[in-house]
Order: C-alpha cells, then structure tokens, then sequence
C-alpha cells in the first residue's frame, strides 16, 4: 500500500491565542505527540468550533514546536470566519486538528548559505525552517514583505536565530524599503553564494523568487497554499500543477521543488 | 458484538454491513488507514477512474457554503492502470478481508466508459462491482452530464453491460431520477446510487468571480441530506433493483432515513473530511438505532418508511 | 441616501429597489408592519391564492432541517375574493406608496389558473403584476407539479397570457430550468421567478414517519442558495426576460450573488420568520456592497460575473 | 388593514435559568416591555443561539411575568437541539424574540367557579392563568398530569394560589393516582358548578377534557401547539382545523374555544 498520510487526529488545548500584529495571531496549542513528530514546513488541520453551517477544517502551518513542553505555535491571519472563530478560542479551549500532514522542506546536504524569502502571513513556515538552519550551522539572509509595518511578524525572531540580514519591505513604504521583498532577494541571488532558497507568501511572490533562484541556479522549495478538504490525500482538491502532473499539495507538499511548480 | 445481523446483499455485493463511501471522498481506501481498520466497512467505492489519467480542474477546486462545500475537481484521476499499480495491492487485500470495493468508472461519452470498464474488469479482479459514474457535474463538456437523460443514461448502460458479469451500478445526478431509473433497470443494472454532487454556484462578490475555476461546481455535505432522502425514496418506489443512498451522511440517523427511505446501502462522503473515522463512527450509530428498533435484521427496516 | 441609484425594472414592474419578498413567507404584508416600514421594499409577492379557497394539508406542516426548514402547507389560501377583503385596501395602500404588489396565482389545473388570474385581474387594479405559481411541491395531485415540464408549464401560460396585460411572471420548479424558461418565454411570460422550495423528505428514525404530514415537502433557506444561484445563472443565460432570484438569501452578500449571477430582483424568504425586518437589512447590505463596487446605479451589476 | 400581531423584537438577557424537574427549566428573562404587555396564553418566539444549521425561533408560553422587575418567566422541556441550547444559556447572556403573541385565555364573565387541567409542560401557561383567577376572586380546582414524579410541576404554585383542590395523576404511579389527569377532570366536572375550563397538554388529553366539558356544557378553552415558523400570521405553517376552516395558532390561537377544534 501506499504511505498514508502521517496524521493522526490530536486533541488539543488551547495554551494562549493572542494577537501579535494586526490581525495576526499567534496561537499556542497544547499536544504532546504532535509536539514530537511535527517538522518545519509540515501543516495540521484545525477543526474550529462554533459554526455548526460551516464543517471543513482550517489548514495551518506552524511556527515552532517545543517537543519538551508538547507545545505546537501557529502563527496565522483572520481572514474569515474561520480564522475569526479560530481568534476567539481562549486559554483552556480544547478542540482536535489532524497532523502532521504533508512534505516539508529538504535543505541540500552542505547547501552553505541559505535564503529565506517570505511575504505575508508566509513567515511561520519561513521561521520554522530558520530554527532548525540555526541549529544545523547554515548561514542565512532573510527577506521579508508585508502590506504594512503593522502587519509584519517575525523580524525579531530571524535576528535572534542570527539571521545574516533581515532585508524588510512593505507595499506601503510604512516600514523598511517601499516595494516587494523579491527586491531584495533577486539582489542577493544576484550576489551569488546561496546553496538553498526557500520561500512562503502569496504566489505570484513565490513565482518571481522561483524565476530568479533558477536564474542563478540555486535550487529553491516553495510551500504552497490550496483550498483543502480533507488534508490527507483523500479528495484531490488541493492538486498543485506540476511539470510532472498534478499532485496534492497536503501529500507531496506543501513544500515543492519550485522548478517543477508549473507557476 | 451487535445483536442485529447487519449483512446486506447490494445488487450482488455481499457487504457485511451497509456503509459504503462515495466516489472521490475516500481517495483509495488506504488514505484511511491511519484513521481506522477500513476493513470494518461493508463497502468502498474508489474514486472515478477513466482508462487514460485525467488531470482535473485548474484551482481553486474546492469551496465551503452553509451547510457543505462545493468542488471542481473535475474527476482528477490516475486512470484505471495508475489505480491498479498504486493501490491494486491493497484493495486486493481490503477485498479478502470482506470489505466489497466498488470502483466507479469515469468517462467523457459511451466509448470512454466501455474502454475504462474493460480494463476495469480485465486488471482488477478484486473489484466487486462497478459503479458508471454518468453524472459529475465538473465534467460536462459544455452541457449537462450524459447521465442526465433517460436516453443518455440507457445509451452508456447498454454498451457497458455486455463487458462485465459482476454487479454494474450507476451513480446517478439528482435529476428526473425515477424516469432515468426505469432506464437503467430496463437496460440491466444491478443498482443504483442516488445521488451524485447537486450543481451550484458561489460567486465572491467584491471579486465578482466565481469562487471555484469554474462557474459550477458540485455541492456535498447535509445541505443535500433531505433532498437526497427524498430522491432515494423516489427511486426505490419507482425499479426494484437496490438503492444506495449518498448525500450529506454525518450521522447514524442520517443512514437510517436513507434505509427506512427505501435504500439498501448508505455512502459516506464529505463526512470523511470532517472526521476521518465518522464512516465506523456512523456504522455504530446505525447499529445501535438499529437495535433500538427491536429487529433483529436490517433487512426488516430497508424501506420500512410509513406513510 | 445611497449615492447608488437602486432602481429596477423587472419585467414592466417598477421597483425602486431590487428587494422583493418571496410569496407564503410574507403573508400579505401587513403582517410585517409592526417590523418595518414595508414600504420601504421594492415589491412584494403575496402567498399563492386560488379562485376559491383552499384548506391546505394537515400538521405537522413544518420542520426544521440542517441549514434550512421543509414546509408542507399545501397552498392554504383565503382565495381571490378573501385576499381582497381582507388584505385589498392594504395593499392598494402599499401600492400607492410605490412598493409593487406581485400577487401570486395557484391552481391544480390550466383551468384552475385561467380562473383565479381572471379573478386576480379584475378585482385588484392595484397589483403591478401577476406571478403564476406553477411548481408548488406541496400540491402536485399524485406526480409532479404541472411547472415540472416544457410542455405542462407552456400549457399554463399560454391560457394565462391573453388574460391580462400587466406583467405575467412565473414561478419555476428547480428541474429542467432553461428548456422550461425558453417554453415560459415562447408564450409570453415577461419574467421568471427561480426557484421554488425543492422537495425533500425528513424522516423520524425513531416513529419510521416523516417529520410532516406529507412523505415529502418543500425546502427553503441557505441550504438552497448555492443550487438557487447556479439556476438563476443558467436561466438568465437561457433567456430574454428578466428574472428574480429565490433561494436562502439571508444578507446583501446572498442578493448580491443572484444580481452578479443575472437577476434583475431578489426574493426574501425563509429569512423573514428568522428577523422579520431582515428583507430591509438585506436591502441596506445591498446598496452598501453596490457602493463599494463603485458603481453608480444597481443595473449595471446585473449579470456582472466574470467567467 | 387587519390587525397585525402585537409582537414585537425585544432582545432580553438571562437573569436565571435553573433545572425545577428532570429535563424542565425554569428561565427568568429581563425584557422590562415584554413584561408589561404580555398577557396570559399568549406567546413568545425566541432565537436561541449556538447552532447557525438551526435557523428557526423557539416558541414558548410563559409561567408568569412582573411588570415592575420587568422580567418574565418561561417554564420549558428539554426535548431538542433549541430547548438543549437554551438551557445552556447562563445568567447574563443575550439574545432577541419577538412577542407577545397570539390570543390568551378569554375568562367567561362571572364565570364562577373554574377547572384548569394541564398535562406535562402545559402546566405553564395553565398557571399563568390560575394567578389571574386569584387576583380575580374566582375560585379553581387543579387537575395535574405528569408522566412521572420527578416530571412534576407548578403543585405548590397551584397551591399557593388558593387551588380549592389540586388532583394530581402521573402515568406511572410515582405520585398521586396512577392514571390520566382526565380521570379526576371529568369526575369534577360530573360533579357540576363550573363556568370554565381551561387546559393545556397533550393533544388527546385535551380532547378528552372538552368532550367531558362539553357534556357537562361548561366552555372550555385549551392552548394548541403547532410547529412555528414565523409566530406573527404570515407562513400558516401552525394551522388548527376548526370547525370554521384552517385558523393560525400564532394569531388566533394557542388558545382556541375547545368546541371549535377538530380534534
Ligand atoms: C498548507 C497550508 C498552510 C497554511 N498555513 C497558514 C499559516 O501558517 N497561517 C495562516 O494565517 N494561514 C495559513 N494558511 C491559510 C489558511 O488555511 C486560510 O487562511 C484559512 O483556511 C482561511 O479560513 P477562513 O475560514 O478564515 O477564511 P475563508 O472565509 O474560508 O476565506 C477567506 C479568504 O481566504 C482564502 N482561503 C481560504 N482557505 C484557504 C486556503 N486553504 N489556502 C489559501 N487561501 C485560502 C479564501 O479564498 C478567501 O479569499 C495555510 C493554508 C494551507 C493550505
Ligand atoms: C404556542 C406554543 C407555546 C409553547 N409553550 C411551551 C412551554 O411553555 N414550555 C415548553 O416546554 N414547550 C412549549 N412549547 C413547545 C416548544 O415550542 C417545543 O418543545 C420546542 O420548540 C422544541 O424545540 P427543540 O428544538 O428543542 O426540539 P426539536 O428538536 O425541534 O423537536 C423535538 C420534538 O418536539 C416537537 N416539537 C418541536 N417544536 C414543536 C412545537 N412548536 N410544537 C409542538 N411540538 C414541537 C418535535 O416534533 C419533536 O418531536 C410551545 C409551543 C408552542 C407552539
Ligand atoms: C471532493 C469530492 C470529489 C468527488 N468526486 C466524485 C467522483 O469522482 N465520483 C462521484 O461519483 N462522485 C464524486 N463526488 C460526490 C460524492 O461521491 C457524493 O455523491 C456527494 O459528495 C454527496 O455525498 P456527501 O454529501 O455525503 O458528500 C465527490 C465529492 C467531493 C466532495
Ligand atoms: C412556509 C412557506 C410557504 C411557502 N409558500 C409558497 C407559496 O405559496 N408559493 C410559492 O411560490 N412559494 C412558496 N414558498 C416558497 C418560497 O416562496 C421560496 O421560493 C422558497 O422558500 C425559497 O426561498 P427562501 O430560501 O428564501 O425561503 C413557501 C415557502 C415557505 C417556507
Ligand atoms: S486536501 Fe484532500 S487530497 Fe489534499
Ligand atoms: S407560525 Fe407562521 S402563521 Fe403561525
């Protein structure tokens, strides 16, 4: 048989859930054996109570892991009701989610100097993948984009993970350089030295960070975002388009080769 | 151990018990088993599959509405040789262990679904049976599924019946069902499934786009339960070949109004997402409302509505 | 005041706004006036009456299911005559204040309908405009409602048509839209009203019976709307005339989706037993999401979508 | 015009909502206006939060209401997915329902003596009733149903209101006569010297009192229930067959001259 998904259903407790920028929160769950086996780039499914007419799951990656405290950290954006409702679960709520689930980012062997480029609420995955670079001895620049300085997350974070550079955008010039992060990040794959790019944001963002790492010829993992239904390959409505077919972005990704992501 | 014989014999599918899974909420079976021993059902019913792989629908595929969710996944599928490569094994396994494995069979017109069936009957001999799949709403080439008239219906039925013995069943869309229905029988199916995906629309209003790739898509979940109940009944009183009931399945009692409605199996769909293991959960349920009732067969309640 | 001018014509009817009230869930308005200001609206449908009156089915006549409610009222209606006693000079009131009457016309038969329009026409010089409800599902003697084919629904509006000039819409069963809609639209009508309840059935596993005095009902609210949004799409596309969306809208955004999807107005429903003043509120959304997509008058959103 | 429904949307906040019987809670609301022109028999519709799949307002007489608290008491069953949830509405939470509605109890002038039997969760509207007749000087018997002791409500309500006499039946002998309330009801009423009766219960056992009532031609009224959808007159989903056609419960109902109903 083929390898099935590695989710397992998971209760969890809500630890603390508060807002950390405008509109984003960060949220930090409860779930000893998910602490364990979860690994940077991978997602979990969050079933949100309180609206009985709407019954999917919320797929969200995850920020950091702490296998010591079986504490999971999602960092993630109300965007709707059901990111709203997820906003309203206070310390001590429990719920169940559905994980690990999906691929997550392959760092070369001896990559060398890594960069991250992410946009957006694209930062937790980014991040997670920043701690375990830290903890492996890769060098790494950071570039981020956001809409406004109000909405960035994570700056901190990457320059405690000592970060090379942290190079900062925003559409509205309210913090940081005015314009988009892929600035900045095609001016150090210009630079030369990069061994791994790895990014996370909105697409057309990922596109150009793909365009210019395949340009000067370092390989680059992309994590994806798709509706999903079911999170463990069971629906095909999550495919991704590939150079080799269509595949599902919560069983071969989120995280994908970009070279082979038809953008 | 129930005290009520849960057996059923579904268009000459032995199941050991009436829960199925609807075609593309299931993948192949082995995506569930993390989840639960899918062994414990009484059926499976694979995703379509065609006799060429079919990439789908370019994204998004999927949408929640009140009370469901809407796809254009568009029979994505690996064609009936990806199946058996990847996941033949297992089903051949899942099928000793007595769970029946239905696969559904896609096409795009009669010829395609004679060449999808002939290779289903040639390279997977641990299928039960064989559900047409004559009805996706995401598939139709500029019109409506050919399973949506009773000529259209009969014209794929005559020229798949000839290929295989094994029980043939049709998937059905929720259109005039019970004249579509006597079509079927009269052309020689075993079996029905009622019903596929309704047709809708969910437009995202700033945008002014739809929300899918797609102007339609397929809608699954309770909002389709009660029309899904009603059409069953409507089908059971109008052929006597058996009936499995499919649409917005989420709880035991939801199964039982299909069986009291006249159906003989019952297909768990967009439940599967919600909770990976509710098809067992949902089993249980219809075996303690089942006991509840005082039989001793669920064969005494199939059809058993008065009115 | 809204810097969106909101008025439409449907179908020779002046409205001033696109919010119309779906006929047998908003009595005859009056009911309303201790909610709100009905006149406010831009037309109300009044519940189906007959020439003579009719005693409707037996209780229960509702129940609630996910994400909607399934009613089995069966038409109960004062008739002709009753409506204008008791209702008349209310609504030549709320005529006279510019929110159109649409009174709506039932029957069992072309006669039946022939009868209660001629009645219609002659004692209400205040309606705007007729509605001919072809596709009740709580009525149909022993099959479908007569609405449910091309030929049954020409036939109505063909004996209908020469009875009045004002605006003769019609009501649709949510089967076979477009070949219906282009039957409807041969013989004259000058508007179309989609949908009506679709039947469902809901079953009480513990009693064996169905939760209503009927097998089957009709089902209303948000369960609906997906499958209302993609018929009114696909009639608009069919036809010529002008049509008024139905279907579970409960906010703007619902109304705004039949607007995009082709509708010229847009029925309240099941949402006026929720808040009876939701029709207004559902008004307010509207104009607020008109004037957020920057546009300067309501019609140029009708059938905006972009696919 | 014709007169539209008194009811109006009042929102209202839980004062109290306590178990008085297995599965039977008594909900003390504050809605000050509501308590001021409510009326015995009459109704209110309330929208009950918790399940957005579940659209419809729950329908319920009240027990008795205090213009100057400005509260109003309902008495209810737990027999659903609306009456579970408003159970769980504790002290301070909020909602909206539209009432008064519907046509009360019509107390015969100088009526004399009265009967009130109920059954089950009828017994609220019956005591609503039994306070106006203590305030009005006019005498009552009591005749009380329940299917079981622990079910039982309202007995020393009924007593502290000045009941000459509460007969108390339960289905299975748990307390008082093992047997129906309508038992003692026809035997008093055998015995003469009523002017009234009102009742409220079970449909059978309704029936049963207004065929004792009228053999004993003494009027009765009794309070129906149907299932509501709008509670104001504009669905006709909650017709009574009476003798003079199908007549809404919500307007000209719940309560209904007995010897109208078909029953
Ligand atoms: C593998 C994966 C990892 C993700 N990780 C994060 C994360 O770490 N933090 C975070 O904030 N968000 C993340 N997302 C996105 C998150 O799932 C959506 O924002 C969320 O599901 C929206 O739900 P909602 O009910 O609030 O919004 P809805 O009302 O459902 O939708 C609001 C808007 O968001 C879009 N949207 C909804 N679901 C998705 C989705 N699955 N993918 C893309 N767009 C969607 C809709 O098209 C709509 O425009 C991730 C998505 C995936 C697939
Ligand atoms: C005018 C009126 C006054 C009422 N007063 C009271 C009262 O004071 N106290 C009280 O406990 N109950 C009263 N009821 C009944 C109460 O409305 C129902 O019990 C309640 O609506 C059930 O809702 P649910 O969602 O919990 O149950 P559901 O899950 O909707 O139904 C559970 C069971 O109750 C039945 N039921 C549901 N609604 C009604 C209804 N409106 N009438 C009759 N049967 C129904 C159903 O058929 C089903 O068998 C009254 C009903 C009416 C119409
Ligand atoms: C993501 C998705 C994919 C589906 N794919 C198929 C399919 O390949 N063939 C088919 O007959 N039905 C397909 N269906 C329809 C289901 O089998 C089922 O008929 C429908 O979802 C109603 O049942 P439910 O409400 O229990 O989900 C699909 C449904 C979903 C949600
Ligand atoms: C209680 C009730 C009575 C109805 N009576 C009629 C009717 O007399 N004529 C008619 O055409 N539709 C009738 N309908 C259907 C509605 O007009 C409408 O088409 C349907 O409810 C879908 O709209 P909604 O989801 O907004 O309620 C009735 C619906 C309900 C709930
Ligand atoms: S979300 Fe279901 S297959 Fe990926
Ligand atoms: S409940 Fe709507 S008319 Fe009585």
């Amino acid at each position: 048989m083929p390898t099935p998904s590695p989710a397992r259903k998971h209760t969890f407790t809500v630890v603390s859930n508060d807002e950390i920028a405008d509109g984003i929160f960060s949220l930090v769950i409860s779930a000893p054996e998910l602490a364990r086996a979860i690994k940077p780039g991978q997602f979990v499914n969050i079933a949100v109570p309180g609206n009985a007419m709407s019954l999917l799951r919320v797929p969200l990656s995850y920020e950091s892991a702490d296998p010591e405290a079986g504490t999971v950290t999602i960092w993630y954006a109300v965007v709707g009701d059901g990111t709203r409702r997820l906003s309203q679960m206070g310390a001590g709520s429990t719920s169940d989610l559905l994980g690990p689930g999906g691929r997550g980012w392959t760092v070369p062997e001896g990559c060398g100097r890594a960069l991250l480029v992410a946009g957006g609420i694209g930062v937790p995955p980014v991040l997670c993948l920043a701690r375990e670079l830290a903890s492996a001895g890769i060098a790494f620049d950071v570039c981020l984009g956001s809409a406004t300085a109000g909405k960035l997350v994570g700056v901190e974070d990457f320059k405690r993970l000592g970060a090379a550079s942290v190079s900062i955008c925003t559409d509205d010039g309210s913090e940081g350089h005015c314009g988009f992060c892929t600035d900045p990040a095609s001016e150090l794959l210009a630079q030369g030295g990069y061994g791994y790019v790895a990014t996370c944001g909105p697409e057309p963002m990922m596109a150009k960070v793909a365009a210019a790492s395949a340009d000067a010829g370092v390989p680059c993992e992309a994590s994806l975002e798709r509706m999903m239904s079911c999170g463990f390959g069971a629906c095909a409505t999550c495919a991704v388009e590939t150079t080799g077919g269509m595949k599902g972005a919560c069983m071969c990704g989120p995280v994908f080769d970009a070279k082979e992501v038809v953008w | 151990m129930s005290k009520v014989s849960m057996a059923v014999d579904f268009a000459g599918i032995s199941m050991k018990n009436p829960i199925n899974t609807a075609s593309g909420t299931f993948g192949f079976g082995w995506q569930f088993e993390n989840f639960f021993d899918v062994s414990r059902l009484g059926a499976i019913t694979t995703k379509g599959c065609a006799s060429e792989p079919w990439p789908g629908n370019p994204k998004p595929r999927m949408t929640e509405v009140r009370g469901g969710m809407m796809n254009s996944v568009g029979l994505q599928n690996p064609g009936v040789r990806g199946l058996v490569a990847e996941s033949g094994d297992y089903l051949a396994d899942l099928a000793s262990k007595g769970t029946a494995v239905i696969c559904q069979v896609a096409g795009h017109s009669t010829e395609e679904y004679v060449a999808a069936l002939e290779l289903f009957e040639e390279l997977c001999p641990w299928a039960a049976g064989f559900e047409l799949n004559v009805s996706c709403p995401n598939i139709a080439a500029g019109g409506a599924a050919c399973g949506s008239t009773p000529e259209g219906a009969a014209e794929v039925m005559r020229a798949c019946r000839p290929i295989t013995k094994r029980p043939l069943l049709v998937k059905m869309a929720p259109v005039r069902l019970p004249e579509i229905a006597r079509a079927l029988e009269a052309e020689g199916a075993d079996g029905l499934t009622v019903i596929n995906s309704i047709p809708g629309m969910a437009i995202d209003v700033h945008t002014r786009r739809s929300k899918l790739s797609k102007p339609t898509g397929g809608l699954s979940g309770p909002l389709l339960h009660p029309i899904a109940v009603r059409m069953v009944w409507e089908v059971a009183r109008a052929v006597d070949i058996p009936v499995c009931g499919v649409g917005g399945v989420m709880t035991g009692e939801d199964a039982a109004e299909f069986i009291l409605a006249g159906a003989t199996a019952v297909s768990v769909g967009m439940s599967n997402f919600v909770d990976p293991a509710s098809s067992v959960r949902i089993l249980e349920e219809l075996e303690a409302w089942a006991e509840s009732q005082g039989v001793s067969d669920i064969n005494e309640l199939i059809g058993a509505l008065e009115c």
